[in-house]
């Protein structure tokens, strides 16, 4: 798909010129015409912290991102000038640390082209007009439903935007797997009848997880959607439905 | 077949509403109405003696490609099978379901603002809801939950693995240059 | 034609997403998935031989009526809304989630030098990409991947059919596209 090409002077940030650091190296690479895997490492960061200070001159805002690439380029630059010690001979070209990311941009931003260059349904190649397109959206319809996850709390999100926030309590990963494990023993006592209390831990691996099955069962118990009941005799607690 | 009488195959294929032949007149940049009407007619023999699976039909003052009628139990035998879609408003009390359950419909209800009980009821048919159990208040009101269909549905190991709300927050706004 | 390969043409004309062959085997009722490939193998030759407007695409997993990317041209000027479109950014955080996938968004991250919340964003509301689930990592990162609305904007069978990561070494003076 095309690119978006204008830019308002007064809103110009890197980033939309460049789309990072990676894409501003690209360019230099590019118009320097120098070979990706012996980039003169000096040249490149001098006419990269150039652009930086350019950009700076005329009030473009430099994120920090590029900052950090420029710190790295300098730190490259440092240890080639830096006589290697004998020993170390086999050291590895300190460009390496820039040039396998860079090949790996390169690599991902030509297979983008390369998406580009097919045949894009509704612009090269169009289907039929999905004339039934509200129907489909009907609540009556029987059978499978094709959603994804992301329209899940997409849909979540918009309700929690509407509501007071005092009813927004904190979904911590605790809490939910206390969730999600009273779900499961739900499911367990509906398909057995009933399960023993033991029965609940003696797949736990860790303490945590015999923490959460505990509060699971604990607050189902709360909230009556269990009964705990313990044999007279064997004194086995047993877990029924509510 | 030659180009224009494809080009206009391809325009009636892709077109959502009956295409008007001024219509065609404009996007091809003719002048004449009367090449355009030669090559619907053509279009339409074609499609009859070859008996093809749809035919043009000369429909609200412009042309439409349909399947054929004889064709018709199938095309609702394909329509039947064809994976629903949840409308916004199942979504809605999906997802509050999902996050907070176990949950009283009356705390659905007020977290929507509407009555839920159509898509609760919804939900239930297709599995993706359950009854939990009953809270002991007044009336003895039903507690839902999700199902493990509902975890099947949207490829989660458990409820652990829902996205929270901070993910998405983490996010951030979306890119402001694709317009959506 | 016959009638079998006429009433394949009208659950191809009538589905809105590509039909899969076992698809078609059960709304038929039929035993054999090589009486369909055959019908599907005849339809294809015949709108190739004889140019017609649409063509048969195998793309994602199923099979597909399109419009020859030839009318391109005329189908846009037909639509008058305009396609929405994906920003360079865009499209590098698709291209790597496309052939590193599963991934995290701080690998992608990683690989692009910036933050990709934005982008990533775009691209779960236009349903290209989707949440595979969670690594079990400090944080409960997301996992991305790519959906079946990306196979078929790309007009790809599968994941497979990506285009293979060119080397660099042989690429000589070609250079991607971009604002400069």
């Amino acid at each position: 798909m095309e690119q978006t090409q204008d830019q308002t002077p007064y809103q110009v940030n890197l980033g939309e010129l460049f789309d990072g650091p990676m894409d501003l190296l690209v360019h230099l690479v590019k118009k320097n015409e120098v070979d990706i895997y012996d980039i003169p490492i000096a040249l490149i960061t001098q006419q990269y912290v150039e652009y930086l200070e350019w950009m700076k001159s005329v009030n473009i805002d430099v994120a920090g991102e590029f900052l950090v690439m420029a710190a790295t380029l300098a730190h490259i630059k440092s240890r080639m000038l830096l006589p290697t010690p004998e020993e170390e001979g086999e050291d590895e070209d300190p460009r390496m640390e820039i040039i396998r990311p860079l090949a790996e941009y390169l690599q991902l931003k030509y297979a983008a082209d390369d998406l580009l260059d097919r045949d894009r349904l509704d612009w090269d190649v169009f289907r039929r007009a999905d004339l039934d397109a509200a129907e489909a959206w009907s609540d009556e319809e029987p059978g499978l439903i094709q959603v994804g996850l992301f329209e899940l709390i997409d849909a979540f999100q918009d309700i929690i935007k509407r509501v007071s926030p005092k009813y927004l309590w904190d979904l911590t990963p605790d809490k939910i797997s206390v969730k999600s494990r009273m779900s499961q023993i739900s499911e367990l006592i509906e398909e057995k009848g009933s399960v023993a209390f033991t029965e609940l831990f003696e797949t736990e691996a860790t303490r945590g997880d015999i923490i959460v099955t505990f509060l699971a069962v604990l607050e189902m118990a709360k909230l009556q959607l269990i009964r705990v009941m313990q044999h007279v005799e064997s004194g086995i607690i047993r877990i029924f439905n509510g | 077949m030659d180009d224009l009488k494809a080009i206009i195959e391809s325009l009636l294929f892709a077109a959502e509403i009956p295409l008007k032949i001024d219509k065609i007149k404009t996007i091809l940049e003719l002048e004449d109405r009367d090449v355009i009407r030669d090559a619907l007619t053509s279009l339409a023999e074609e499609y009859e003696s070859g008996k093809r699976g749809f035919f043009l039909n000369e429909v609200a003052g412009g042309f439409q490609l349909r399947t054929r009628p004889e064709y018709g139990q199938w095309i609702r035998r394909l329509k039947e099978t064809r994976p629903a879609r949840l409308s916004r408003a199942a979504m809605e009390t999906l997802s509050i379901v999902a996050y907070k359950q176990p949950i009283l419909r009356s705390d659905v209800e007020y977290l929507r603002g509407v009555d839920c009980g159509g898509t609760l009821r919804t939900l239930l048919e297709r599995r993706l809801v359950r009854i939990m159990g009953r809270k002991d208040l007044p009336g003895r009101p039903m507690i839902y939950g999700t199902t493990r269909e509902f975890l099947e549905l949207f490829d989660l190991k458990d409820l652990t693995e829902l996205p929270s709300l901070k993910d998405l927050k983490d996010l951030g706004e979306a890119w402001p240059n694709d317009s959506t």
